[in-house]
């Protein structure tokens, strides 16, 4: 019938880890950790709509680590807009959520770095306007979404277009990536920059619509974010991190994804 | 929509009367408010209507300017039909332009007066003949101060109708309907929304226009008024004319018993 | 490329009701915030005519900000500025999202009751007074009661206006029909489609709330009110117009 | 942690007037949007009392679809819905906003204008008609100037809420206040503190309509209106109840 | 907040004057609408003031159930200070309690007659006496139906107001306020806002009440009305009273010039 298109399977560890991380006391004893994400970002987070669970890589890999810790994954949906003001606010113990890392971030809050996003452009099939790099960009519409460091790389970008005399690039910024691809189905705008995973997934439901121009660039990690100065925390989260990569579910996951492996943090 | 080159001027007029029904039917759904009402009303005649409440007095004289529709039955005014035309043997409502063109011959003083409430006093009287006569504003202003000098309100031109009693509104409500020059006057109750010791100054314009010639139709409550200043009276009950003739055949002499009764209660 | 067999499928086959939970929510949050807006409402209509000055000023006050200010604002002011300042004070989504709702309808309703109390005849409150009712008592058993008839289609458009504003709970996460559409979108962006299954939900509501509204207006309406109000009302335009010949 | 440095950069400090240009962008949208809303909503309320019955029906189904569905999916079935049926139709942001914005803000007004034309004496329109009038110059010289005075209030209300409203926008990537401060809050998550600066300018610009506001309620009350609304606006609730003594 | 075991019946009555007022002075801004005014009503009496427009009849009424602050003077009703009281030696404004208590006591007829919108004929006679006298319901109601019954209007208990006739209403109104059992009557133009012909059913309610020995202060127009029923006329004009007397000295032998003129006008 009609039932949504289907997804990847989750790729919630097959393996019953054994706890050998140690939490912070507090959470130990609440007996879950409690994460943070803007689940309308597939393929790393996002709702099954069939069964209605929150899935995706990054939400697989945390509740690896969680059962590593000994502790049930509680996904608390936010906006990304407040996430991190939630975090510090201790809404929740840590925030999974796409987040590259950067340094204007890491002033204000710790990482884990966990996967190496790139950026790379969704353009119409055939790339008829022959778009490789941002700097193919000047002059063009291009949609991208607020926040993400692709839209300080386009801001950069378009800077140095002017300088060198040609005309700045047209940045359609929104909210959801969601909205951002829409511009280029519309026609609204010739390409969309965004982190790499999404791009490929998009292509992979739907088949044939768009294609990648150019190559993956300037590789980024995405990190798990927790309160800076932490320390407690962002320990425990390394050993666990250290840990799903040492029993296999890391690599599993990058297969249920469908990542390459390129992505994979060292 | 305005109407031009309207000849509001009293040369026009031809000879019948003023006011002639026939047959008047009106019904508001199933209630018969006027029952075949034949009456008329001659050139400079004022004709004074009395009656008990609901007996379909107001609604006759709204009948007269068309501003209810009638059932069956026809109203000439100035021996032109009012509100209807034939059209191949049909009778059919008339345009909007022409039922327009027709009120704006006859003046009409409400009850409640209905002043234009954004409007001073000398605007509520040019209104009209600025924006339906099309008469230039110079002209119409100066006629509208010999009009409020008239009435007694020669130093309330700029005065908004909530600050004015109600004698004086009435009083620019018969300034704003004479100033279109009708050939007609009809008056619903003009004094009976007023503390009684204001009926008195509208009353005294009312008699000064009978005095100087205008045909008038009264509806009244005042039966004072109606014995000095009619030229004839006529007394309404239950949709239908009951009775009619001199103020002295009326309210001296009448033959009917309801009219003896009605008159009884309020004299 | 509009995808109509997702439309189709969150209408009419979904298992899990998801658009349906969504209404719920969207539903019970209009309910709840508005019966707490008008109750504010009223104590703050009563404290602008009171005779007492800081009620007067702090009323105007609670209006202006929360009339002036965006409601997004209002509700992330709960969620995201208050542990700021008192870090134990971690309300959950729908407490912040009825807060801010009930406090700021409570402003718009002020205005609307402040003005339907204005409009019932003095000669109402006279009368109750000559008849030895204190002030309290004859706002309860006379003024009050015959406000409603002028506050309801008011308060009709407001609850309205409500339910459509729930969307606003989506920023914070609350899963009512504009969030459950942008999160069940996602997966195969369809936001857009889902969208379109959010409106059917919302032209579902708001089309039975006009019936209820037509409903309690009726109710409110036995013995019209005075006199003055009357004549404003009773006739519409429509009955009056109509009447023009040709 | 409140970055009350941003705020204070944001509000006096930036070079480039981001708020300032924001603010800009609100206020047009709002003011071209109401204005056309207010010419719609006229033509609205006329259709609504018309004779002939497809001009009711219409304009019926219009304010239902209006009124019941959100603003938010209005704007976007002009920007994401319109060029999937027809290709070339790709209205800038712009236009989209304003177009869904005045065709909402008619359906609206066609409400207020139907209610505040009712609420002229019908004595008004009798003495109109009777002095010669036509349907159309009654309207444009007696009865439209009267209801003015009925209709500001509830106006100025619709204005109030537009300009917050405005924020939809930025679902769309329209630079007004509130996606500003998305836009610009989200690279270093300060989007919090944005929002407060973005508020600052929102009470500016609703303060300063509440005195422009004033004034145009006073100017068109000139010789107040009919008895029957005089009653009811005239002596405010406070003025009578002040009277009740202890 | 309603008063408990109010004592509203006639028994308690002592022996001085209803009322009395002492030098009652009322300004509205600027304007002097009550310049010291001296009067008393005895026990039973019907007390009729008359006079022009604006002299500050409806003040005066309105004054004396404390409708309207007073700006000096004194008023009693059966002997109790009205609105006031003395505190330390100086006069404060009395409790709302204590002042919706005298009003209890005290029954007002408006010109409008101002009847609960929301409630039928009879719950608009039963409200008072069941919320602020807390009388049983069904004695209430019993006796609100031979209320009914004497104004004439036994079948219209469950008619909303806007159902029933000006004159209906009023009589309505006035069995409101006696349902409360008062020690007095105030009228303010009862019959003023009627129809004439609905005029005399109110009027010869107010007869009956008199001749049944109610003490009753009336304001009215109705000269015919005073003459026949007032045991005592007072004539007001410019916030003053000016003349009073009996019906026959008031009506045919007014000593003062003012008094004469506005006679002349009215009857
Ligand atoms: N617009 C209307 N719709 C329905 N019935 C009406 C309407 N206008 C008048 N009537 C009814 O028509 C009848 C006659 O009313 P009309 O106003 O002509 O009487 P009237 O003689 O002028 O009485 P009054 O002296 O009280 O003014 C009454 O029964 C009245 O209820
Ligand atoms: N609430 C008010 N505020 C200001 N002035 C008032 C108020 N009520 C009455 N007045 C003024 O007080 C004066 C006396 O008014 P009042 O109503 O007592 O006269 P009245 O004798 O009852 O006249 P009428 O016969 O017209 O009813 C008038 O000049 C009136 O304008
Ligand atoms: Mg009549
Ligand atoms: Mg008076």
């Amino acid at each position: 019938g009609n039932a949504p298109v289907s997804t990847p399977s989750t790729g919630i560890p097959t393996t019953k880890a054994t706890p050998n991380v140690t939490a912070p006391g507090d959470i130990m004893k609440a007996g879950t950790l409690v994460i943070g994400s803007d689940t309308t970002y597939t393929p790393m987070e996002f709702v099954d709509t069939k069964s209605s669970n929150y899935i995706g890589f990054d939400v697989d890999l945390i509740t690896a680590m969680a059962a590593h810790m000994g502790l049930k994954a509680e996904i608390q949906k936010t906006g990304f807009d407040t996430i991190f003001d939630d975090l510090r606010n201790k809404r929740f113990d840590v925030v999974i959520s796409s987040v590259t890392i950067n340094d204007d971030r890491k002033k204000v809050l710790d990482f884990v770095p966990y996967f190496n996003a790139g950026e790379s452009l969704l353009v119409q099939k055939g790339n008829p306007k022959n778009l490789k790099s941002v700097s193919d960009l000047c002059g063009l519409n291009v949609g991208v979404q607020t926040g993400t460091v692709e839209k300080s790389d386009l801001d950069t970008g378009s800077k140095a277009c002017k300088a060198a005399g040609k005309s700045a690039i047209n940045e359609t910024v929104l909210q959801s990536q969601t909205d951002v691809v829409q511009l280029l189905a519309t026609n609204r705008v010739v390409a969309t920059y965004q982190d790499s995973p999404v791009t490929d997934y998009y292509n992979k439901i739907n088949p044939g619509q768009f294609e990648v121009g150019g190559s993956v660039v300037n590789s980024a990690p995405y990190g798990i974010a927790v309160r800076k100065g932490d320390t407690a925390m962002l320990t425990a989260m390394q050993k666990a991190f250290a840990a799903v990569k040492a029993d296999g579910t890391y690599d599993n996951l990058f297969k249920t994804w469908n990542f390459s492996a390129q992505q994979k943090q060292s | 929509m305005t109407l031009e080159k309207l000849d509001n001027s009293p040369q026009n007029a031809s000879n019948g009367p003023m006011v002639r029904t026939e047959q008047l039917v009106k019904r508001f759904g199933s209630n018969l408010v006027l029952n075949g009402v034949d009456f008329t009303v001659d050139r400079g005649q004022t004709v004074v209507i009395i009656g008990p409440s609901g007996s379909g007095k107001t609604t006759l004289l709204r009948c007269i300017n068309h501003l209810e529709k009638i059932d069956s039955g026809r109203i000439f005014i100035d021996g032109q039909m009012v509100g209807y035309r034939e059209q191949n043997g049909k009778i059919v409502e008339d345009s909007e332009k022409n039922i327009a063109r027709m009120r704006a011959q006859v003046g009409f003083v409400f009850q409640r007066f209905n002043l234009f409430a954004h409007m001073t006093a000398l605007e509520n009287i040019i209104e009209a003949p600025i924006h339906v006569l099309r008469q230039p504003k110079d002209e119409v202003i100066e006629r509208a101060r010999v009009l409020l000098d008239k009435v007694g309100l020669a130093n309330k031109e700029d005065a908004y109708p909530h600050r004015l009693s109600g004698g004086q509104q009435q009083r620019v409500a018969i300034a704003r309907a004479l100033a279109m020059n009708p050939k007609l006057m009809l008056f619903d109750e003009a004094t009976s929304a007023l503390d009684p010791e204001l009926v008195g100054e509208v009353l005294k314009v009312m008699r000064q226009l009978a005095e100087e010639g205008m045909t008038m139709v009264v509806v009244t409550h005042e039966m004072g008024f109606a014995r000095d200043v009619a030229d004839h009276v006529i007394f309404m009950d239950k949709a239908q004319i009951v009775e009619q003739g001199s103020p002295q055949q009326i309210f001296n002499e009448a033959q009917n018993e309801r009219t003896r009764s009605f008159l009884s209660r309020v004299l | 490329m509009f995808r109509w067999d997702q439309v189709w499928y969150y209408l009419f086959q979904d298992p899990n009701f998801t658009f349906l939970q969504a209404a719920w929510i969207t539903l019970w949050i209009s309910v709840v915030a508005q019966a707490i807006g008008v109750v504010l409402g009223l104590i703050l209509a009563l404290m602008r005519t009171a005779k007492f000055s800081p009620f007067r000023w702090i009323a105007g006050a609670y209006t202006w900000f929360f009339r002036g200010s965006p409601l997004l604002v209002q509700v992330l002011l709960l969620w995201t500025g208050l542990p700021k300042v008192i870090p134990m004070a971690l309300l959950p989504q729908w407490a912040c999202v009825l807060i801010a709702f009930s406090l700021n309808e409570g402003a718009y309703m002020s205005e609307i009751i402040r003005a339907a109390l204005g409009s019932v005849d003095s000669g109402q409150m006279e009368a109750a007074k000559a008849l030895g009712m204190p002030y309290g008592l004859a706002m309860r058993r006379i003024i009050i009661p015959q406000a409603m008839r002028v506050i309801i289609p008011p308060l009709g458009n407001e609850f309205n206006n409500m339910m459509k504003t729930t969307s606003i709970a989506s920023v914070i996460g609350l899963m009512e029909l504009a969030g459950t559409a942008q999160v069940y979108g996602a997966q195969i962006f369809i936001t857009f489609e889902l969208l379109i299954v959010a409106t059917v939900y919302y032209l579902l509501l708001t089309t039975i709330w006009e019936f209820i509204q037509r409903w309690i207006e009726r109710r409110f309406d036995p013995g019209r009110t005075n006199v003055a109000v009357d004549e404003v009302m009773q006739k519409s335009f429509s009955q009056r117009v109509a009447g023009f010949g040709g």
